[in-house]
């Protein structure tokens, strides 16, 4: 049963407020709870303004929380100082894949010491020497050519800079990586590449992933679990093929009634289902499990239905 | 069907710091009365480039070094920039990609709407807004009466792009260039404006050129397709010829980096290696050549030719020389192939 | 194989010619034919294409290289007297170049000025003289010596509070950021040169009261726009990435955001520099500047200004002189801007 | 927006106080006494004086008073001119100074635009390299420099215009071309930066499929978009023309502030250095204020507020 495996990450509650108090105040992540299993790829999907980048964000700790837990192999990481040992250890042990290609890489710094940038901090490598062996092994892992070192993020195509990112990422050898959308900024020929590459590297080192996408059809294939975030909160959380054979929620629903297919003669007979935006949630709801593993947000009522 | 455009050996040059960039390397296609025709390429490809050929709207560095676009027979290249005004927003009107930065953001949107019908008709400032009303109320903006004095800051993402959607229909223009309308969008809003954009079409009869790097939204969309690789068509035909029954190795590539809702993680994505020439100084053979599983000697010594597959489905690939070796597709492709002699469609 | 019996014309290639040539292992693609280039070297090679900027750093080196070796260069003792050879018009040898010749309109006649005051045949002053004898040129070579030292110094002063308090304020945002912008705030709702002119009036006229009073308000422009560059920067992913990596803030600061900024320092640098040696004229010229006798641009063309309606040479040479540095310096600002940050359509 | 001007102007007051006192302060730090220029003054004369100007008590009390009198509009009394008031001396030469300055700013902004947007419009021809050059001299060449050069040859030695001397609108034609020299650089700069920006954004573009002629998308769509934020100069450019009309007052004799201010200045007349500060001060924020609350008016997306999500 799924409750046996280890959980890596269990988040509790977790509040992401913005300008708390100012008329501007956005509740960007609003009291949700998960749990990711080690060795699985756990992905959040949702629209733009959902919450699902926050979320990573928080998790990650490049926000402080408002309010709730994030454990992390069991320890709350949700409130440690932002710059103390614990922090430190914290650092090397989760990872993150950013978005962009084109912004995620200092366009000053040599690819060497960009991937080394990890190394440096935590002191992992002794010597000019070691350092630059260990970059070689890194780039040789990404399938980027290990002369290429010396050069600058600008000389590389937008699939490579990704991989130089996934290479910076995994040089600390963390346990637990999030992708923050790390393909939907490149060509579709490319996004095969960097997320079969991301597949490989996983199956090699048992790492955990949480695969943050808008794409449903990406995050379908290379996720083995998959949240689905509106405004803030999770509105329904399964596995893969049970969420998109079984969507329960009416803005799941939606959501997969809209992803085009390269079939015309699917597309010819798609329907799209229309999502009621204007009262999405209500106070009675909460997210809670109505099939074995599948959990969704509903009322009470709702859920005594699947029972 | 009636041709109403066609487009003939288009080069398009670009001078940059670093030299001449190669960007479209001799395109022709033609455009049928009320059809949509969906051009499909990564980023750089060159499909947006062509469109913007056709309404000669390219940036002040860009060359149009040879070709000819004729439209009912007249060639565009030809013509006056008065006579392009004539032709821009009336006859043939945009969608551009972003809604956020398309509209004027310190312009109410009603007169957005109402410009083009000012410029090529001569209506009264009333009558325009009544019409930019309609049309409105057509692309699907609720209560627009009161919104028309709205300003763009005012309305979401979606909303925007619908309202540059009627900016580009109020003058039932015959073509309409949709250059990438809804890859900002997020993919609910996107299912909606395609939806949108087919019923308009039923509604005004207009043809439609779909610019898009998404396979996805093509097969929803388009009659015909056309396959963009380095400045050129590499494969064009029907919708069910590129879904069913695709030629180029490219093409296939494209299908075949797609996870469909039924891959599952046992088959592994097929991916492309590698990335797309520089155009600065474009290969000799085949562009696609360095990236191509099937590559062969010829393929690095000469541009193919486009080999007819069947009517109006037309591949440039070896592949099809009778002396050229029989390959074998992607598990996925033959597939499709199945699907394509289902559908009553002969496969080699 | 129906279909290639509708091919219209099969181009004639022999069969050889279709053999596959994949090679799983290839590598080519991932290859980088372009020869490296730094992004200084790139913004160098950028620079040098553009004329006017090369022009301009010409010229300035030239002017910086006469200011830095001035007692060499200088013919005379700028601040020597000989109140006998006062107010002598150009003359540039004994060669008869109109307007360098030595000779002075005086009542409607051209006169030898050189010949009226007594002067002996092989005395001349490429510039002329002032109203106390003192050779122009090189007091204009020392003068713009000192100008060039203020708005050196001004500008050190200058990056060295306004850098740190732009990156501060930008990086720690919130309330920090709130306070330190309302400090800002306050400073340049006062004219600059009110505060530099009060400055003026309390510490004893000089070169350092002068860097001192330009750099107390100079350094606001420069901390603004590196506030604002920092809000951008920090929320680039690879300042986040550094973040989660456990980079420590000061490293951030060195590794990321100061070479990240340096093109708006320098871009920024560029325009700080006329407008110190604006403000040191403009002091100078109302009389609360460099005292006297030593001379600065800005009291060259006081001097000047009082003789400007009998003997124009005084104040033009400066005037001139000024509006060179002034004008290049901002040209170079722009050239430097575009090198830095070049336009794709260019 | 009632509430955001409220806001802004409960700061201007205390920005203006801060700078009172700091001025305040910082004339007291000054050595000697103000009364060093009239030294026939026997010890009992100046104590008589000293006692006239409230000089005899504890700073901290003249401080009160002082504050007490800038919330009754009274900005000092002037040592040098039989105790006229600092604001009835601002009162006698705001005029002259306002007109010219009023004058430059509007000729400068105007040049300035229509320079700026005729080298953006024409951008990397030899028209915009002519429109740079045009304000990079106006930059770059200071005010007082010009303004001897005008008078020289447009005054002196041809005639055009008089010399100096304040008595009718030609004689305010030199000062103010002087003076628009600064503000025309800097706009024409602005605008050329920001209407190339607008020029190649997308909504220009959308102007031009519309079938809109190259004329008509600038001045449709172009000119205003880049017009809104060149207000946002117009305070700096306020500066540049007050403090550069210190001194082409001075070279044109004209009796306004700023020729007050040098005045003095070299006579150690510090309640009227000190109000003349504040007075300036206090012109610069309201300036700023209303530019602000302006632009709000003018641009549509601060008026109406954010709509939403942006």
């Amino acid at each position: 049963m799924a409750d046996e495996r280890e959980k890596i990450v269990q988040v509790r509650n977790l509040k992401q407020y913005f300008n708390i108090g100012k008329p501007n105040e956005v509740k960007a992540v609003d009291d949700i709870s998960f749990d990711i299993y080690k060795g699985e790829t756990f992905g959040l999907v949702g629209e733009s303004g959902s919450g699902k980048s926050t979320t990573g964000r928080s998790i990650i700790r490049l926000y402080d929380p408002t309010d709730g837990q994030i454990l992390f192999n069991g320890q709350d990481i949700s409130k440690i100082k932002s710059h103390g040992p614990q922090m430190k250890e914290f650092r090397r042990e989760m990872q993150m894949i950013f978005q962009d290609p084109y912004a995620s890489l200092n366009p000053r710094m040599k690819v060497k010491d960009i991937i080394a940038e990890g190394l440096d901090v935590h002191g992992l490598v002794k010597g000019e020497e070691e350092r630059e062996k260990r970059v070689r092994e890194l780039l040789d892992m990404v399938h980027l050519n290990p002369e290429h070192m010396t050069r600058y993020p600008y000389e590389f195509s937008g699939g490579q800079r990704q991989r130089i990112g996934i290479a910076r990422a995994l040089a600390v050898e963390p346990q637990f990586v999030i992708a923050d959308e790390p393909i939907s900024a490149l060509d579709v020929s490319i996004q095969a590449q960097v997320v079969n590459l991301m597949q490989d590297i996983q199956k090699e080192q048992g790492l955990t992933y949480m695969f943050i996408a808008h794409d449903l059809s990406m995050v379908k294939y290379i996720s083995d679990r998959i949240a689905v975030m509106y405004h803030g909160k999770i509105v329904e959380l399964a596995d893969s093929d049970e969420i998109y054979n079984h969507p329960l929620h009416a803005y799941t629903q939606s959501l997969l009634s809209a992803i085009p297919v390269p079939d015309p003669e699917i597309e010819k007979t798609r329907e799209r289902i229309d999502f009621d935006h204007s009262q999405p949630f209500s106070d009675d709801q909460s997210l809670q499990e109505v099939l074995p593993g599948h959990f969704l947000y509903c009322n009470a009522e709702t859920a005594a239905s699947f029972k | 069907m009636d041709k109403i455009l066609e487009v003939k050996d288009l080069h398009v040059n670009f001078a940059t710091y670093n030299g001449t960039v190669q960007a479209i390397r001799g395109v022709s296609f033609d455009l049928n009365a009320g059809e949509t025709l969906a051009i499909v390429g990564e980023s750089g490809s060159g499909k947006s480039i062509t469109v913007r050929s056709i309404l000669q709207l390219l940036a002040k560095n860009a060359d149009i070094a040879k070709g000819s676009i004729l439209y009912h027979g007249d060639d565009l290249l030809q013509k006056s920039e008065k006579g392009m005004d004539n032709i821009r927003g009336n006859k043939i009107s945009m969608i551009f990609q972003d809604p956020m930065t398309s509209l004027d953001p310190t312009m109410p949107i009603g007169k957005q709407v109402a410009e083009p019908l000012l410029i090529h008709n001569n209506v009264s400032k009333k009558d325009a807004m009544a019409r930019a009303e309609e049309v409105l109320r057509l692309v699907g903006i609720p209560n627009p009466k009161a919104r028309m004095k709205d300003y763009p800051h005012q309305f979401s993402g979606g909303q925007r792009q619908r309202i540059v959607i009627a900016i580009a229909i109020v003058d039932y223009p015959e073509i309409l260039i949709a250059d990438e309308p809804t890859t900002a969008l997020d993919v609910t809003v996107q299912a909606e404006i395609i939806d949108l954009l087919k019923e308009l079409q039923q509604k005004i009869g207009t043809s439609i050129i779909f610019i898009t790097h998404d396979l996805g939204v093509v097969a929803g969309i388009a009659d015909r397709v056309a396959v963009m690789y380095a400045g050129k068509f590499v494969e064009y035909g029907s919708v069910n010829d590129i879904f069913y029954n695709p030629q180029h190795p490219y093409t296939w590539g494209l299908l075949d980096s797609m996870p469909t809702l039924d891959t599952s993680e046992a088959n592994r994505l097929n991916s492309i290696p590698g990335t797309p020439p520089n155009l600065l100084n474009p290969p000799k053979g085949d562009a696609f050549a360095p990236r191509n599983k099937y590559a062969m000697e010829i393929d690095e010594e000469e541009q193919p030719p486009y080999f007819k597959v069947s009517k109006n489905h037309y591949a440039a690939t070896w592949l099809l020389h009778p002396n050229a070796p029989k390959v074998d597709p992607p598990a996925s492709i033959k597939k499709r192939f199945e699907k394509f002699k289902q559908l009553g469609g002969s496969v080699k | 194989m129906g279909v290639k019996n509708n091919m219209e014309q099969i181009p004639n290639v022999p069969k050889e010619k279709f053999k596959l040539i994949h090679d799983e292992n290839n590598n080519e693609q991932e290859k980088i034919g372009t020869p490296s280039l730094t992004y200084l070297q790139d913004v160098r090679r950028r620079l040098f294409s553009n004329k006017v900027a090369v022009v301009c750093l010409t010229l300035l080196s030239i002017i910086v290289l006469i200011s830095l070796f001035a007692p060499l260069v200088a013919p005379h003792n700028p601040n020597a007297q000989q109140v006998t050879l006062s107010n002598l018009p150009p003359k540039l040898g004994n060669l008869n170049i109109p307007g360098f010749n030595g000779y002075q309109n005086m009542g409607g006649k051209m006169v030898d000025a050189y010949k009226q005051a007594g002067a002996s045949k092989d005395t001349f002053y490429l510039l002329g003289t002032d109203y106390l004898g003192r050779d122009l040129l090189s007091r204009i070579i020392y003068g713009t010596r000192l100008s060039l030292i203020v708005a050196i110094l001004a500008t050190l002063v200058d990056l060295i509070i306004g850098v740190p308090y732009g990156i501060v304020s930008g990086w720690k945002g919130g309330r920090t950021d709130t306070i330190m912008q309302r400090i800002v705030e306050i400073v340049s709702s006062v004219p600059n040169l009110i505060v530099v002119i009060l400055m003026m009036i309390i510490l004893k006229p000089g070169l350092g009261s002068i860097v001192i009073a330009i750099a107390i308000t100079g350094w606001v422009t420069m901390a603004r726009l590196i506030r604002a560059q920092t809000f951008q920067l920090k929320e680039q992913e690879y300042i986040l990435a550094a973040r989660t990596l456990g980079e420590s803030s000061t490293k951030i600061a060195t590794k990321h955001l100061i070479p990240n900024l340096s093109s708006t320092i320098i871009i920024q640098t560029m325009f700080t520099i006329p407008n110190a040696i604006f403000f040191e004229a403009f002091l100078s010229f109302i009389g609360i500047g460099i005292p006297a006798p030593n001379a600065s641009l800005g009291t060259l063309l006081s001097d000047g200004q009082k003789a400007f309606r009998f003997l124009p040479y005084q104040m033009w040479a400066p005037a001139i002189i000024l509006s060179i540095i002034m004008i290049a310096t901002n040209l170079l600002g722009d050239g430097l801007r575009d090198a830095f940050d070049p336009q794709s359509d260019d | 927006m009632a509430k955001y001007i409220l806001k802004r102007i409960f700061y201007l007051f205390l920005t203006l106080f801060i700078i009172a006192t700091l001025t305040f302060f910082l004339m007291k730090m000054l050595p000697g006494t103000p009364f060093s220029n009239q030294n026939r003054m026997s010890p009992d004369q100046l104590k008589i004086v000293k006692a006239q100007y409230g000089l005899d008590q504890s700073v901290f009390v003249q401080y009160v008073r002082y504050m007490g009198g800038l919330l009754q509009g009274n900005l000092g009394t002037s040592f040098q001119f039989n105790n006229e008031p600092v604001t009835a001396l601002i009162g006698q030469r705001l005029a002259p100074s306002m007109q010219i300055g009023a004058q430059a700013m509007i000729l400068g902004t105007v040049l300035g635009i229509l320079l700026g947007a005729v080298a953006a419009i024409r951008k990397n021809t030899w028209v915009d390299t002519l429109a740079t050059f045009i304000s990079i001299l106006g930059l770059s060449i200071p005010s007082f420099v010009l303004a001897v050069l005008l008078q020289f040859y447009l005054a002196y030695k041809w005639h055009i215009y008089p010399v100096a001397l304040w008595d009718n609108f030609q004689s305010s034609v030199l000062p103010t071309l002087a003076l628009a020299a600064l503000p025309l650089g800097n706009v024409a700069r602005f605008m050329r930066t920001e209407m190339v920006d607008v020029m190649s954004s997308d909504y220009i573009e959308l102007a031009k499929a519309k079938g809109n002629s190259s004329w008509k998308v600038v001045t449709k769509h172009a000119l205003r978009n880049s017009l809104i934020p060149v207000v946002t100069i117009i305070g700096p450019m306020a500066v540049s023309v007050m403090t550069g009309s210190m001194v082409v007052e001075n070279i044109f004799s004209i009796p306004g502030i700023g020729e007050q201010f040098v005045k003095s200045i070299t006579t150690n007349d510090y309640p009227t250095i000190m109000g003349l500060t504040i007075f300036y001060s206090f012109l610069l924020v309201v300036i700023i204020l209303i530019v602000d609350i302006l632009y709000g008016f003018i641009d549509p997306r601060i008026r109406l507020g954010n709509g939403g999500k942006e």
